[in-house]
């Protein structure tokens, strides 16, 4: 019962923080329109070469902008002091940290899935495949925050923070970016996604069992 | 001796550029570790003997 | 404020089993043991260097060029087998608390990060008259860069910690994190791979002559004991290092 | 409510900052911490509430019947405030009491305002408060698990609370403190500052 009711207070506390302060949500997507509007620019604006890119660009711009959202997790909750409510909580922290990744997840989440459809109008994508990419950006965008979420917790307040966030998490996400951008170029060609999203779900499952509880470590360890 | 001659050792079939500069390369970053590790040794070792004399 | 770690800190310091656990035990028999791995390691890259360039034929598909194979593969086994290792002691630190045991971890970081880079290099000039390019996105070498990543990861982790002790288990807390995804990206790149283009020749996966073979292993254990030595060298400036204070040490390094 | 500190060590930094600290503090006492700059005063008040672990001792929390842990026996109020700025007062103690397992409730919250008169800005974003006004709201975090009349259910840890206070609030806390020691309490703090307190039991560690 207090479980439930601490771990759907930080749920809401960070939805409505969400809500709150619009730059939270409009800077990532605000970074994904940029980052993707760039490419053309670089390698030119014929539309087939553009849909072959657009996939990818489109992936790894979410990715970022997701990962520009990690230091939120716990920086600002350590310089005003409420990290301390978390770590001092009688629940386990990494149901509570779990809460806060899976708020986050889906504000995010559901914010660049809805927008990554408009962005491949931007690279000539078809529909479906478009369709293809929004659910798997739906599907990735928790899967880096979880695993992200570790290497926020170790550099809480550590100086550099966000570039080694970067550099730490970054290779860990190959995976996601693989199954996830395969999804799309498998429809693309008109073959069946089953298998990559399949394997999406599972690296999904796997972050979601095992992050957290890193992520807890990680945080009593930087804290301490 | 398989080799006919000392020019063909260093020739390696045509491919000398990529045989030689594959073992240049982790020549190179033996010899780099070894210094680093040296220097990393005597600095701590100086610290250290500073340390005893104050 | 004295600092009488070394005797009191050490929770298993009191059982035989765990003595070399505790830096004072473990100093002067690391020294030993690095010596003495610094002479196999010369030694052997001698008799692996001689195998491989003086009784190893030429390889009949690839030419000459295969000799880069003596050192490659070996490298890249070695910066495998270097981030296993570190995450074992990492894992090790966690559980039982021992320092040596991050510093086995941090003393290793280094020699597998240098492994990675000579892994890469060495099969970007391998593969240029193999492949006709410097570098493909094959699996095995894909995953070797991504190790290297991983390596830089953890030295940039620990090093951005003041707090010794913060950064021992922070970074050994990433170095297990990543051992856990090592197996996944290489998987998921070679799965990838298989979707692109593959390529049909890998260093060392043609037929070989059993002297190729045996130049190979030879070279192998000559980077194991290499590696040892490094380690065992930086491991013994670190106990220098923090160990700054106690007694001990200003024996054994008079 | 007792609390049993056992020899007792903490290092910071890799550098032992103190060691060998024993006491027993019994409910109904102010135990002030006293100790240099860099003695480890706060050290001690974060290892005391499980934000911090020690290098060596033991501190036990006893409830009423069994020893319990330190997250459900000990608040901790130190130099931060632990509220969000973007966030309501009532949002912020909500949260707070939510975490710590504690009745969250509409009428909990404004008895803990209404203990440190500032009910009115129970629905004020905390970032547009003064900062006598953010301090007191953070206080009302203390009253939280209080009942009126009765003592709360947590020891109170104070990392320096008279720090950046003006006098009424200085002495408006002063008397919270007494009437949570009258009432049964526990609390220990440490303090730069001499300021009075009402207390039947003190007693002092010093560091």
């Amino acid at each position: 019962m207090s479980l439930r009711s601490a771990t759907s207070a930080v749920f809401r506390r960070e939805l409505q923080l969400f809500a709150r302060r619009k730059s939270d949500w409009a800077n990532p997507l605000m970074f994904f329109l940029i980052v993707c509007s760039l490419f053309p620019f670089a390698v030119g604006s014929e539309s087939e070469k553009l849909k072959l890119i657009g996939i990818g660009v489109i992936f790894v711009g979410a990715l970022l902008a997701a990962m520009l959202s990690l230091p939120r997790l716990f920086d600002e909750d350590a310089r005003d002091g409420s990290l301390e409510l978390m770590l001092t909580s009688p629940e386990p922290l990494a149901a509570l940290i779990l809460a806060r990744v899976a708020a986050l997840s889906l504000a995010l989440g559901v914010a660049l899935a809805a927008v990554t459809p408009v962005f491949a109008l931007f690279y000539a994508l078809p529909y479906d495949v478009a369709g293809m990419l929004a659910l798997n950006v739906l599907m990735a965008v928790p899967t880096l925050l979880l695993v992200g979420s570790i290497a926020a917790a170790l550099l809480v307040s550590a100086r550099g923070g966000a570039i080694l966030t970067a550099v730490l998490v970054l290779p860990l996400t190959i995976p996601t970016l693989i199954f996830g951008a395969s999804a799309a170029l498998k429809v693309l060609y008109g073959e069946s996604p089953a298998a990559e999203l399949a394997l999406q779900a599972a690296f999904m499952l796997l972050a979601l069992a095992l992050c957290p509880l890193a992520a807890a470590a990680a945080l009593k360890i930087s804290t301490d | 001796m398989m080799w006919d001659s000392w020019g063909a050792f260093w020739d390696m079939g045509g491919r000398g550029f990529f045989v030689w500069g594959s073992y240049g390369a982790l020549a190179i970053a033996v010899i780099a570790e070894l210094v680093m590790l040296n220097r990393a040794r005597s600095n701590a070792l100086n610290a250290s003997h500073e340390n005893h004399d104050h | 404020m004295a600092r009488t770690e070394s005797q009191s800190h050490d929770k298993f310091a009191g059982r035989w089993f765990w003595r070399y656990a505790s830096p004072a035990a473990f100093f002067p028999l690391a020294g030993k043991l690095e010596k003495l791995c610094w002479v196999i390691a010369a030694v052997l890259t001698a008799v692996g260097l001689y195998i491989g360039f003086f009784v190893a034929p030429t390889d009949a598909q690839q030419g000459e060029v295969y000799r880069v194979i003596f050192i490659h593969v070996p490298a890249a086994w070695m910066a495998m087998v270097i981030y296993l290792a570190m995450a074992f002691w990492s894992g090790t630190g966690l559980v039982l608390g021992t320092r040596l045991s991050f510093m086995m971890s941090h003393a290793l970081a280094p020699t597998g990060a240098m492994m990675a880079v000579v892994a890469l290099v060495t099969g970007s000039l391998w593969g240029r008259p193999t492949w006709g390019t410097y570098w493909v996105w094959d699996a095995r070498l894909t995953s070797t860069l991504i190790l290297f990543f991983l390596y830089v990861g953890y030295m940039a982790l620990a090093a951005s910690f003041d707090d010794k002790k913060k950064g021992d288990r922070a970074s050994a807390l990433i170095a297990l994190v990543g051992a856990i995804n090592v197996p996944i990206i290489y998987f998921s790149v070679k799965w990838w791979n298989t979707l692109h283009q593959g390529s049909s020749v890998r260093p060392g996966s043609s037929s070989m002559a059993a002297t190729m073979l045996t130049a190979m292993m030879v070279m192998t254990f000559a980077f194991w004991a290499y590696a040892i030595a490094a380690a065992l060298h930086r491991l013994r400036t670190q106990v220098i290092e923090r160990e700054r204070e106690a007694s001990w040490l200003k024996e054994a390094i008079k | 409510m007792r609390l049993t500190v056992d020899a007792l060590a903490a290092e910071r930094g890799g550098r032992t900052v103190f060691t060998g600290v024993s006491f027993v503090a019994e409910a109904g006492t102010l135990l002030r911490v006293s100790g240099a700059n860099g003695a480890g005063k706060t050290t001690l008040l974060r290892i005391l509430s499980g934000l911090a672990a020690a290098s060596d001792g033991h501190a036990v929390w006893h409830g009423p019947e069994a020893p319990t842990t330190a997250a459900e026996a000990a608040c901790f109020v130190g130099h931060t405030n632990a509220f969000n700025e973007a966030l309501t007062v009532r949002e912020n103690l909500t949260y707070a009491a939510a975490l710590a397992g504690l009745d969250s409730s509409v009428p909990a919250i404004e008895f803990a305002l209404t203990a440190l008169g500032v009910k009115l800005l129970v629905n004020r974003r905390f970032g547009t408060l003064s900062q006598g006004q953010r301090k007191r709201c953070s206080l009302a975090r203390l009253l939280l698990d209080a009942s009126p009349g009765g003592p709360g259910r947590r020891a109170w840890l104070l990392d320096e609370p008279f720090v950046a206070l003006d006098v009424d609030t200085q002495s408006q806390l002063a008397a919270l403190i007494s009437a949570e020691l009258a009432a049964g309490g526990l609390v220990i703090y440490t303090s730069h500052q001499a300021v009075a307190i009402d207390a039947a039991n003190t007693q002092e560690v010093a560091l």
